[in-house]
C-alpha cells in the first residue's frame, strides 16, 4: 500500500490542467507512444534508402555484410535483449512499488547498455582501421582490382548507410542511457511509486523501442549473405 | 482526484507476471540463435525472407509484452498499426520506381 | 456593459496575470506561447517578404541587372525555406491553433504545456540557424536541396540551413505530437468526435502528417548533410548514389506539407463561414472526413513532383492516378462551403470577405493542382510559372489568406480588442486584388514556358512579370494594413466583449480575454458543433 | 516591351496539338467550375445577406448532393488520367527508327552530337518531319531539357540516360531551356533549337561535316580498346556477342531479365559486373572514369548500330 510520502510525491507530480491523475498517466503514455511513431519514420528513410540500394547493389551489400563481425553482433543482440528484461523487470518493480529492485534493475539496465556501446566501440574501430569508412580514406578492395566483381563505390554507400544507421541508433542508446540515469536518480530520492511511474514506464517505452530497431538492423546488415565465404 | 486502491487491477497498470518476462526474453534469446544459424544456410532470396519474418516475430513479442501493447487502450495500437502502414507506404510506392525503371522503354510499334 | 458605474476591477486574464520578460520566456501558458509564435513568426514573414520583393524587382526587366545571378539564386532559396518552414507550417497551427485549440475543447491547456514551450525555444534555435546562414553567405540551393547540386556543387551554407530546418522539424513534430494527444485526451466532458469544431479536425489532421511525415525529411537533410561532410554517396551519381532517392524522401514529406499548410487555414474557413453564415456546416461529417482523407491520401501522391525527373513511367502512372483521389476530398469542401451559405444569414464581416477570397483563391489552385497531375500537362508545365503560380494559390491565396481570415476572426478573442472594420475590409480587398494581379499572369507565363527560378528571361516575357510585379506591390500594401491596425486596435480599439461575432463553440464562453486557466469551471458539451439553431440571434453590436 | 507580346507559346511538334487540346480541356472544366462557385459565393452573399434574410433555416447537409460532388468531379478527374497518361506515353516513348541526337548537359551548356557525327553548343538543328530521339546525360548537377515550343521535358541526370522525343512540324528557331535548377548560371544555360526543311538540313550537316559518324567513332574506339577480342561477333567469345542485342530483352546470370536499352548497354560498360549476361563470368574490367560522356556516347551508338539489319541504314534514312 502507499504510504503517505509516495502519496506526497505522487501529488506534487500531478499537474492541474488535467482532471485526474490517471488522465495525466494515460496522456504521457499516449504522448511517448506518438513520440515513438516519429521515431519510427525518422528510421523509416534510413530503411527505405537502405532496401533501394540493397536492391541496386545487392552484390556489394553482400561484400560489405562479410566484413561485419557476426559473433559480435549476435552478443550486441543479446546484450540488447537482455537489457531490455532488466528494463522491463524495473518498470515492473515500480509498478509494485519496490523501489530499491527498480533501482537495481534499472543500474543494471545501464550497465548492458554500456555494453553494447563497448563492443560497438570495438566493431567501429575495426571498421575505421580498415578503411571501411566513407570518404576520402575509403577502401575496399574485392579480388583483382583490374576486373573487381562490384563497384567499391557501391560498397562504399552499404557502409555509408551502415555507419549512418548503426550510429543513430547508438545515439539513441546513449539517450537512453541518460534517460535511465535520470530514473535511477529520481527514484532513489522516492520520486516514484505505484501511483506515479510515469516516467519509468515512458522511459521503458522508449527503451525497448530502441532494442527493436537493433533487431531489424542486425539481420539486415549484418546477415545478407554468406555465399562468398 | 481519484485514487486508484488497488493499482494492479487498473486495465492499464496491468503488471505482467515476471515468468512471462522471463520466457518472453528466452524466446528472443533464441530466435535471435535461429536467426545468426538461418543466415549460413543458402535458401537463395528466402534468406531475407526468414530473416525478416524472424525479426518480425521478435519485433511483435517485445513490443506486446515489454512495450505492453497487449495490455494498452485500443488507441495505441492504432498508432501502431497507423505507423506500419505509412512506413508500407513509403517503401512500396518508392520501389514502384525502382522495380519499374527497366521496363519497356520503346514503343510498341 | 454593466461596468459604467462600479469601481472597475480589473478582471485577471492571462496578459495581466503576470508581468515582465521572464513572465513571457518562461510561460507555459498556450495562449502566451501562441503570441511567442504571432511575434517570431510575423518577423519571418516580412523577412520572407523582402527577398520576395526583391525576386520581384529582379524579374521587372529582362535583363539581369539588379542583382547577381548568385544574389538572386540566393533570394529565392532564402525566400522558400523562410515562407515554407519558417512561416506557412507553423502559421495557423501554431499560432492560432495554439490559442484557440484547447479553448475550443474546453480544455486548461495542451497535454504537454513544457514541451509545447520547448517547441517554441526549438522554432527560435532552428530559426537561429537559418538566419545565421542567410547572414553569413545565404545558401543557393533552391528549397528544395536537390541533389547532387546541394551534396557536391554548391558552395554555400547548405549544412547550417539544413541544419536549422532539421531542428525547426522538432518543433512542428512536437507542436502536432502535442495536438494529437491533447484532442484525443483533454476534451471536456460530452465533446464527442462529431461534436468537435471542424478547426479541430482539420488541425488534428494536418498534425498527423506533421508526426508522421517532418522525420523524414529531418532525416533527409541529415543524410544530405552527412553526404556534404563525409561523402557517403547515397544521393551522388558520382559516388554510385541515385539522385531520385533524395527526390523520393523529400517529397514523400514535403508533399504531404503542402496539406500541413492548408488543412488548418480549411478549419478557420469553416469556422469563419458557419459563423457568418448562421448555419451548422452543411454536410459536417463529409467536411470533417475530407481533411482525414486529404491527410492519409496526401502520402500517396509525392512522385507527382517528380513525374520528369526520370522515374519510371509505370511508377509516373500509379501517382498521377492517387494524385487525382486527393483532388476529390478538396473539392468536397469547397462545395460544403459554399452550401453552408445557402439559405444562411450571411453578413459581410472582414473575416467573411478572406474566408471568400480563401475559397476562390484555393478552387483556382486546387483546379490547376488537377493540371499538375495530369501526366501529359505536367510534362510542359513543370518547373515553369506554372507550377509557381499553382503553389503560391494554394499557400498565399490559401493558407496566408485564411490565416488572414483566422486572425482577424480570433483576434478580439486574442486581446480583448476590437480591430477597425473600414481598413480591415480595404486590406481584404488589397490582398484579393493585388494577389490576383500577381499571380494570374504566371500561369499564361508558365504555359509559354518561362522556366522558374530565372534570373533573367526572353524579352518577349517582360510584360506579363511587369503585372505580375506591379500586383505584388498592391499586395504589399494589403499586408502592411493590418500590421498597422491590430497595432492600432490594442490600444484604441474598442472593448470586444466575450462573444463579439454572436459566435457558437467553447472558445466563445470564456472573457476575452481568457483567464489564465481559460474556464473558471470545465465546461459540460451538451450540443452539436455549430448549433446556430439554439443561439440566440442577437445583433452583432461591436464593430459596426 | 509591348511590340512582342506573345500570350501562347507556338506548336512546333505533332505532340503541341495533344497537349493543348487536353489543356483547352481541362481550362474549360476548370473555367467552368470556378465560375459555378463565384457565382454560387456571390448569389447566396447576395441573396441571403443578413438584411435580406435574418433568420438563417437550418440544414444539415445532403447524402445526394455530397454524393454527386464526389462522384462527378472523380468522374472527370478519371478522364483527365486517362487522357494525360496517353500523352504521356507517347511523349516518353520514342518510335523506332528515330534518328538519333545525343545531348549532354553541363553548368551551364549544351552539347549536341548527331550520330553523323556533327556537334554543336546551345543549338540544335532538326530537320522537319522526322522523329528525333534524345539520349542525354548529365555531367555534373541534374537540368532538365525544355523545349516549350515541343511542350517536351526531361530531366537530364548524371551518371545515366534519359531520353525524350519529338517531331518538329514547323520551322524556325525555339527556346531550348534548361528547366531543373542547376546553380549560377541557370538561366543562362538556354540555347535554341533551330528546325529546318529537310534540304537547308542537309546543306547544313554537309557544311559542318566531320570526319566520322558517332557510330563509326565508336567502332574505331571498340578496335582500339580490344573489346573485340572477347564481344567476338560469332559465339566463340569470352563475352557476349553484340550483334542486335539492342532492344532485345537479355537473361541474366541471377535469372533476372532486361531490355538493353541505352541504359543498360552504358552500365555495362561502366560497371559491367552489376548485369552479367546468364552464360558469361563477370571478367570484364570496368571503364568507371576512363571515358567521356562523348566517347561513352560513340560507343553505345556503335553498338546500337550493329543491331541494324544492315550497318550504315542509318545515313540512308537519312537521305530520304
Amino acid at each position: 500500500m502507499a504510504t503517505s510520502t509516495e502519496i506526497q510525491a505522487a501529488e506534487r507530480s500531478f499537474q492541474h490542467h488535467f482532471a485526474s491523475i490517471e488522465q495525466q498517466r494515460d496522456t504521457a503514455t499516449f504522448g511517448m507512444w506518438m513520440f515513438l511513431l516519429t521515431e519510427i519514420m525518422f528510421f523509416g528513410g534510413l530503411f527505405c534508402s537502405y532496401l533501394v540500394y540493397r536492391h541496386n547493389y545487392y552484390e556489394a551489400f553482400v561484400e560489405g555484410s562479410q566484413k561485419m563481425n557476426i559473433i559480435l553482433g549476435a552478443v550486441n543482440t543479446a546484450v540488447l535483449i537482455c537489457s531490455s528484461l532488466s528494463m522491463a523487470m524495473g518498470v515492473r518493480a515500480a509498478q509494485m512499488g519496490n523501489r530499491k529492485l527498480m533501482v537495481i534493475l534499472l543500474l543494471i539496465t545501464i550497465v548492458f547498455g554500456f555494453g553494447f556501446l563497448g563492443i560497438k566501440a570495438v566493431e567501429y574501430h575495426e571498421h575505421w582501421t580498415n578503411h571501411e569508412f566513407p570518404g576520402p580514406n575509403f577502401h575496399f578492395e574485392t579480388g583483382d582490382p583490374a576486373h573487381p566483381a562490384t563497384d567499391p563505390l557501391h560498397t562504399e554507400i552499404y557502409f555509408g548507410l551502415y555507419w549512418a544507421m548503426t550510429g543513430l541508433h547508438a545515439l539513441h542508446m546513449i539517450i537512453g542511457i541518460g534517460l535511465v540515469t535520470w530514473l535511477v536518480i529520481a527514484g532513489m530520492r522516492g520520486a516514484y511509486s505505484p501511483m506515479y511511474y510515469s516516467p519509468v514506464e515512458n522511459v521503458g517505452l522508449y527503451w525497448h523501442f530502441v532494442d527493436l530497431v537493433w533487431i531489424y538492423l542486425f539481420p539486415l546488415l549484418y546477415l545478407i549473405s554468406h555465399k562468398h565465404s | 482526484m481519484a485514487r486508484p486502491e488497488q493499482p494492479h487491477d487498473d486495465e492499464y497498470t496491468h503488471v505482467v507476471p515476471a515468468a512471462l518476462y522471463i520466457s518472453i526474453w528466452a524466446a528472443l534469446m533464441v530466435f535471435t540463435l535461429i536467426t545468426v544459424l538461418a543466415s549460413f544456410a543458402e535458401l537463395g532470396p528466402f534468406n531475407i525472407v526468414v530473416a525478416l519474418l524472424i525479426a518480425t516475430i521478435k519485433g511483435t513479442l517485445v513490443v506486446l509484452f515489454f512495450m505492453h501493447l497487449r495490455y494498452s487502450p485500443k488507441l495505441t495500437m492504432a498508432a501502431v498499426i497507423a505507423s506500419i502502414f505509412f512506413l508500407f507506404i513509403m517503401f512500396s510506392l518508392t520501389m514502384t520506381d525502382y522495380l519499374s525503371r527497366g521496363w519497356a522503354t520503346f514503343a510498341g510499334r | 456593459m454593466a461596468t459604467a458605474v462600479q469601481p472597475v476591477v480589473e478582471r485577471e486574464t492571462y496578459l495581466n496575470s503576470n508581468y515582465g520578460l521572464k513572465s513571457w520566456l518562461l510561460t507555459i501558458d498556450h495562449k502566451r506561447i501562441a503570441l511567442l509564435y504571432l511575434m517570431s513568426i510575423t518577423a519571418m514573414f516580412w523577412l520572407g517578404g523582402f527577398f520576395a520583393m526583391l525576386i520581384r524587382l529582379e524579374l521587372l526587366t529582362p535583363a539581369g541587372d539588379l542583382l547577381s545571378s548568385d544574389t538572386y539564386n540566393k533570394m529565392f532559396t532564402m525566400h522558400g525555406i523562410t515562407m515554407v518552414f519558417f512561416f506557412l507550417i507553423p502559421s495557423v497551427p501554431a499560432v492560432i491553433g495554439n490559442f484557440v485549440i484547447p479553448l475550443m475543447i474546453g480544455a486548461k491547456d495542451l497535454a504537454f504545456p513544457r514541451l509545447n514551450l520547448a517547441s517554441w525555444y526549438i522554432y527560435m534555435l532552428g530559426a537561429g540557424l537559418a538566419l545565421w546562414g542567410f547572414l553569413f553567405g545565404g545558401v543557393d540551393t533552391g528549397w528544395t536541396f536537390y541533389t547532387p547540386f546541394s551534396t557536391a556543387y554548391s558552395n554555400t551554407h547548405v549544412v547550417t540551413v539544413a541544419l536549422g530546418i532539421f531542428v525547426v522539424g522538432f518543433s512542428s513534430i512536437f507542436t502536432g505530437l502535442n495536438f494529437i494527444v491533447t484532442i484525443h485526451r483533454m476534451r471536456a466532458p460530452g465533446l464527442t468526435w462529431n461534436r468537435l469544431p471542424l478547426f479541430i479536425w482539420s488541425n488534428y489532421a494536418a498534425s498527423l502528417i506533421m508526426v508522421l511525415g517532418t522525420p523524414v525529411v529531418a532525416i533527409t537533410l541529415l543524410l544530405v548533410a552527412f553526404e556534404r561532410l563525409f561523402h557517403i554517396g547515397v544521393f551522388n551519381p558520382a559516388l554510385g548514389g541515385d539522385p531520385l532517392l533524395f527526390q523520393h524522401l523529400f517529397w514523400f514529406y514535403s508533399h504531404p506539407a503542402v496539406y500541413i499548410m492548408i488543412l488548418p487555414g480549411m478549419g478557420v474557413i469553416s469556422e469563419v463561414v458557419t459563423c457568418f453564415s448562421r448555419k451548422r456546416a452543411f454536410g459536417y461529417e463529409f467536411v470533417a472526413l475530407a481533411s482525414i482523407a486529404i491527410a492519409v491520401l496526401g502520402f500517396l501522391v509525392w512522385a507527382h513532383h517528380m513525374f520528369v525527373a526520370g522515374i519510371s513511367m509505370y511508377s509516373a502512372l500509379v501517382f498521377s492516378l492517387l494524385s487525382y483521389f486527393v483532388a476529390i476530398p478538396s473539392a468536397v469542401k469547397v462545395f460544403n462551403w459554399t452550401a453552408t451559405m445557402y439559405k444562411g444569414s450571411v453578413r459581410f464581416d472582414t473575416p467573411m470577405l478572406y474566408a471568400w477570397a480563401f475559397i476562390g483563391l484555393f478552387t483556382v489552385g486546387g483546379l490547376t493542382g488537377v493540371f499538375l497531375a495530369s501526366l501529359g500537362i505536367d510534362v510542359h508545365v513543370t518547373d515553369t510559372y506554372f507550377v509557381v503560380a499553382h503553389f503560391h494559390f494554394v499557400m498565399v491565396g490559401g493558407m496566408v489568406v485564411a490565416y488572414l481570415a483566422g486572425l482577424h476572426f480570433w483576434w478580439p478573442k486574442i486581446t480583448g480588442k476590437m480591430y477597425p472594420e473600414a481598413p480591415a475590409k480595404l486590406s481584404a480587398l488589397l490582398v484579393f486584388v493585388g494577389f490576383n494581379l500577381t499571380f494570374l499572369p504566371q500561369f499564361v507565363l508558365g504555359y509559354m514556358g518561362m522556366p522558374r527560378r530565372y534570373h533573367a528571361y526572353p524579352p518577349e516575357f517582360q510584360v506579363l512579370n511587369v503585372l505580375s510585379t506591379a500586383g505584388a506591390s498592391v499586395l504589399a500594401v494589403g499586408y502592411v494594413l493590418p500590421m498597422i491596425y491590430f497595432l492600432w486596435s490594442l490600444r484604441y480599439g474598442k472593448d470586444a466583449g466575450p462573444n463579439p461575432w454572436n459566435a457558437v463553440g467553447l472558445e466563445w464562453m470564456t472573457p476575452s480575454p481568457p483567464p489564465t486557466h481559460n474556464f473558471d469551471e470545465t465546461p459540460v458539451v451538451t450540443w452539436e458543433a455549430y448549433d446556430y439553431e439554439h443561439q440566440p440571434q442577437e445583433e452583432i453590436t461591436v464593430g459596426h | 516591351m509591348w511590340k512582342n507580346f506573345p500570350l501562347f507559346p507556338e506548336r512546333a511538334s505533332a505532340l503541341a496539338g495533344q497537349v493543348d487540346g487536353l489543356y483547352f480541356f481541362l481550362v474549360a472544366v476548370s473555367a467552368f467550375f470556378t465560375v459555378l462557385i463565384f457565382v454560387t459565393i456571390f448569389v447566396f452573399a447576395i441573396k441571403y445577406r443578413h438584411e435580406n434574410n435574418p433568420h438563417p433555416t437550418p440544414i444539415e447537409g445532403s447524402l445526394p448532393l455530397e454524393l454527386t460532388w464526389t462522384l462527378i468531379p472523380l468522374g472527370i478527374c478519371m478522364i483527365f488520367f486517362a487522357w494525360g497518361s496517353l500523352i504521356y506515353f507517347q511523349e516518353g516513348r520514342a518510335p523506332r527508327g528515330a534518328m538519333e541526337v545525343y545531348g549532354v548537359g553541363k553548368q551551364w551548356m549544351w552539347k549536341f552530337e548527331h550520330a553523323t557525327g556533327q556537334r554543336e553548343i546551345n543549338q540544335l538543328h532538326v530537320p522537319i518531319g522526322r522523329d528525333v530521339k534524345m539520349i542525354m546525360s548529365s555531367q555534373d548537377v541534374i537540368h532538365s531539357f525544355f523545349v516549350p515550343a515541343f511542350r517536351i521535358k526531361a530531366d537530364v541526370l548524371p551518371g545515366r540516360y534519359t531520353t525524350t522525343w519529338f517531331h518538329p512540324t514547323k520551322e524556325g528557331t525555339y527556346h531550348l531551356f534548361c528547366a531543373e535548377y542547376c546553380g549560377t548560371q541557370h538561366s543562362g544555360m538556354i540555347g535554341e533549337v533551330v528546325v529546318m526543311d529537310p534540304s537547308a538540313y542537309q546543306a547544313w550537316l554537309t557544311a559542318n561535316a566531320t570526319t566520322g559518324s558517332l557510330s563509326a567513332t565508336g567502332q574505331q574506339m571498340f578496335t582500339q580498346m580490344g573489346c573485340e577480342t572477347c564481344h567476338r561477333s560469332d559465339t566463340q567469345g569470352r563475352g557476349p556477342n553484340l550483334a542486335g542485342i539492342f532492344g532485345k530483352q537479355v537473361t541474366l546470370d541471377d535469372g533476372r531479365t532486361v531490355i538493353a536499352d541505352e541504359n543498360y548497354i552504358r552500365e555495362s560498360i561502366l560497371n559491367p559486373a552489376t548485369k552479367v549476361v546468364a552464360g558469361f563470368k563477370p571478367i570484364m574490367p570496368t571503364y568507371q572514369g576512363q571515358m567521356s560522356e562523348e566517347n561513352l556516347a560513340a560507343l553505345v551508338e556503335y553498338i546500337k548500330s550493329l543491331a541494324q539489319p544492315q550497318p550504315g541504314s542509318q545515313s540512308a534514312a537519312m537521305m530520304q
